[in-house]
């Protein structure tokens, strides 16, 4: 186990050490707060109602932001081949890859997120349904996107192919996030089962994402 | 004390307080950053007599 | 490049490191006044009641988040014009200061206007405006810590740095336009054009004592920057020395 | 000084038979079989683009074998030999971001699986003759000095295989000849290590030569 742990520490060293990595999706998902306001105007009532809305779509692009990074700086600097020929599984690589990720840039998002809920004048109870619903979430948007992190490992301008990949896969994550959200702000609508259908999907993320993400890169190598 | 200040005295102290964190967290920064570039300034003028290896027998 | 160069950073370390103390001591003497002042002497507003004593802190954040980006700017040309090391060093130290004291007006701004407004936030013109402001700010930030190598930063930095300085105000004015388009009357308005002297004074007090304390800090950053850049001159220049003696002396234990 | 040894290796024989190699949809070898034996170094030769780096690639695990075996009789049983054995490839997978012995700490770390003794860092680091830059990010070190720093990896984890691509290139005389007494090292200790290279290793070696007419004919 300490070849992994000493693989998350490291992760999170360079994660705070270059460029700030984890402040950088906070301040993208502030920006894309603050830019529905100026698309739909600036009322209150409009704002609390498609708060949810605003918050998830933007968390998760925020976490998408520096997936593609994610396999590709050790791929070009080397490390990536010693990786593999580590005694410990690469899937168990990836998977410490993607939690320290989660840890830098998923939950920033979702401790940050009732503050910007705030500002979309969210009711209280939502702050707190955000808040739990995006930290439950964010693993399983994580580590579905660490497959498409893995499948454009070795492509120049990964990036932007990246997305279109990854997003739809995404889809059911963001369904059923907003879906539990909405519960505290529209009065009809159940928490519990789109809130455990979530967490579900994330846990079931975390098993299918390292394994298929560890096969890219096999045969991406060479 | 607070109380002087009315029915809004909490939101009068949040901002004083937040404002008190800030301010001091940003001269601590400055105070530890000065001292931690103090210190390794004194470390490179070390260094170039001194070897890491000989220095810790 | 050669002496001048040299020379100014050097003297800018002896001169700061004897102001400094002062400054500190004239903004807590300030500062200290101010805060009597605006939590004894000044009265209730008629309209506010007593949230108005938030506003001592409110507008000279403000201020200082203008104050702050208007550093930079001016440092940038610096850059740009004189190419001079110390207006980069200015401009970087400026950064998360100004950063922070616009990041306190949004806070006491929310809380002012709490109990007004019946909410946390509201995408008023000017709030919306020093948000912007604000994340002009990070993005400063970010683009410097990208940068390895700061002389290299500098200049691109600069020419952001100035983009920004030149968007602001339409920023502003754009921000204004759309505000009223949907919100056609403003009820309240902060910091409002008529003030009472009785809440001039101590505003007044807080803003200078304010500004010396952003200054005094200020100063202290741009000598922590200017060290920092010696240490990292020092240590590329480790880097290459070992390289060479390594060569020269051979290691005979080993060959 | 020589860097510790404590287990010294004994009876390893590395053998590949009749193996075969398909990168890019293009043949690079087949049919190719060598011996080495324990406490010796083969030196792979050949002009550009005939497999040197390619049959490194696949001893190390990182290129699939295409057909044939490959065996390392003496190493640790049920382990892929790409556990066993160190590759210095063209890239250093060093971080800029972190010190020279931060670096180097996390690939001992990671590729030892425990935790390592701080004197056993500083023991490779000396070895390569960075021990005076040990807190220097690594992003301040010249090319020469990044492979140094590469190569103390080898030296911090003991492995019985040591694959070499080109371990030459960008250091120094300086650095050669400490390189060169790294190896010689190792293979005191009853190591084995494969070099692509073209300069001449100052100790006796087998050399396998990769003929490219050859491979093209069986292409």
């Amino acid at each position: 186990m300490s070849a992994l742990s000493a693989l998350f520490a490291r992760e999170l060293k360079l994660a705070v050490r270059i460029g700030g990595g984890a402040l950088m999706a906070v301040v993208f998902f502030l920006i894309v707060v603050t830019l529905m306001p100026f698309a739909v105007g600036p009322d209150l009532n409009l704002l609390a109602r498609v708060g949810p809305a605003i918050l998830w779509v933007g968390a998760l692009l925020a976490n998408l932001l520096a997936l593609d990074r994610l396999f590709q700086a050790d791929q070009e600097d080397g490390s990536l081949d010693l990786m593999v020929m580590a005694p410990v599984p690469l899937e168990l690589i990836v998977t410490v890859k993607a939690l320290a990720y989660w840890v830098t840039t998923g939950l920033p998002l979702a401790i940050a997120a009732p503050l910007f809920g705030m500002m979309l004048n969210m009711p209280s109870e939502a702050l707190g349904a955000v808040c739990l619903t995006l930290a439950a979430g964010t693993p399983g948007l994580t580590f579905i996107g660490i497959i498409g992190a893995a499948l454009t490992v070795a492509l120049r301008r990964g990036g932007l192919l990246l997305a279109i990949l990854v997003i739809p896969l995404m889809v059911p994550v963001l369904i059923f996030g907003i879906l539990a959200t909405s519960a505290a702000v529209v009065v009809t609508s159940p928490f519990i089962q789109p809130f455990l259908i979530l967490v579900a999907l994330s846990l079931g993320a975390m098993v299918l994402g390292p394994i298929a993400a560890a096969a890219a890169l096999r045969f991406g190598l060479e | 004390m607070l109380e002087q200040f009315g029915e809004h005295a909490g939101f009068i102290a949040a901002a004083y307080v937040i404002t008190f964190i800030v301010i001091g967290g940003l001269i601590l920064w400055v105070r530890i950053d000065g001292k931690a570039q103090m210190r390794e300034l004194e470390a490179m003028k070390r260094r170039g007599l001194r070897r890491r290896a000989e220095a810790k027998d | 490049m050669g002496l001048m160069d040299l020379a100014n950073p050097t003297r800018f370390m002896a001169v700061s490191q004897r102001i400094l103390p002062w400054m500190w001591g004239l903004a807590v003497a300030f500062l200290a006044a101010g805060l009597y002042m605006s939590f004894f002497l000044a009265p209730q507003d008629y309209q506010q009641g007593n949230t108005v004593r938030i506003m001592f802190i409110h507008v000279p954040a403000a201020w200082l988040a203008m104050m702050g980006y208007s550093i930079i700017a001016l440092s940038s040309i610096g850059t740009l014009v004189w190419r001079h090391p110390l207006a980069d060093v200015s401009a970087r130290a400026a950064a998360p200061i100004g950063a922070a004291f616009t990041f306190i007006a949004l806070v006491t701004g929310s809380l002012w206007g709490k109990p007004m407004w019946g909410a946390w936030w509201v995408w008023d013109a000017r709030l919306t405006s020093v948000l912007v402001l604000f994340l002009m700010y990070l993005g400063l930030i970010a683009l410097w810590r990208a940068f390895d190598d700061p002389a290299r930063g500098a200049r691109i930095v600069a020419v952001l740095a100035l983009v920004g300085a030149i968007n602001l105000p339409i920023i502003k004015f754009s921000v204004e336009w759309w505000n009223t388009l949907h919100q056609p009357a403003s009820v309240f308005r902060m910091g409002g054009p008529t003030i009472h002297p009785a809440l001039l004074w101590p505003l007044m007090v807080m803003a200078f004592g304010a500004t010396l304390l952003f200054l005094a800090i200020h100063l202290a950053a741009m000598r922590n920057e200017v060290l920092r850049r010696r240490v990292r001159a020092m240590q590329i220049t480790a880097a290459r020395g070992v390289a060479t003696a390594g060569a020269e002396d051979g290691e005979p234990e080993l060959a | 000084m020589s860097p510790p040894q404590k287990p010294a290796f004994s009876g390893l024989e590395l053998i590949g038979d009749g193996l075969a190699c398909v990168r890019g949809g293009r043949r690079v070898f087949q049919g190719l079989s060598f011996r080495v034996a324990g406490a010796s170094a083969l030196a792979l030769r050949g002009p550009n683009g005939v497999g040197k780096s390619s049959l490194l690639r696949l001893l190390a695990g990182l290129v699939p074998v295409e057909r044939g075996t490959l065996t390392l009789s003496g190493g640790k049983p049920d382990t892929p030999i790409a556990e066993q054995a160190h590759y210095l490839g063209h890239l250093d997978a060093l971080k800029p971001g972190l010190s020279v012995e931060e670096n180097l700490t996390f690939w001992a770390q990671f590729l030892s699986g425990g935790p390592v003794r701080p004197e056993r860092i500083d023991a490779a680091l000396d070895a390569v003759g960075l021990i005076d830059l040990a807190s220097l990010p690594a992003r301040f070190l010249s090319a020469g000095q990044r492979r140094r720093l590469a190569l103390a990896r080898l030296v911090a984890v003991t492995r019985p295989v040591w694959l070499l691509d080109e371990p030459t290139s960008a250091l120094d005389t300086e650095g050669q000849d400490r390189l060169f007494s790294l190896i010689a090292d190792h293979l005191k200790a009853g190591g084995i290590a494969l070099a692509a290279t073209h300069v001449d290793l100052p100790f006796t070696v087998e050399t396998l030569n990769l003929a490219p007419a050859a491979m093209e004919l069986r292409a």
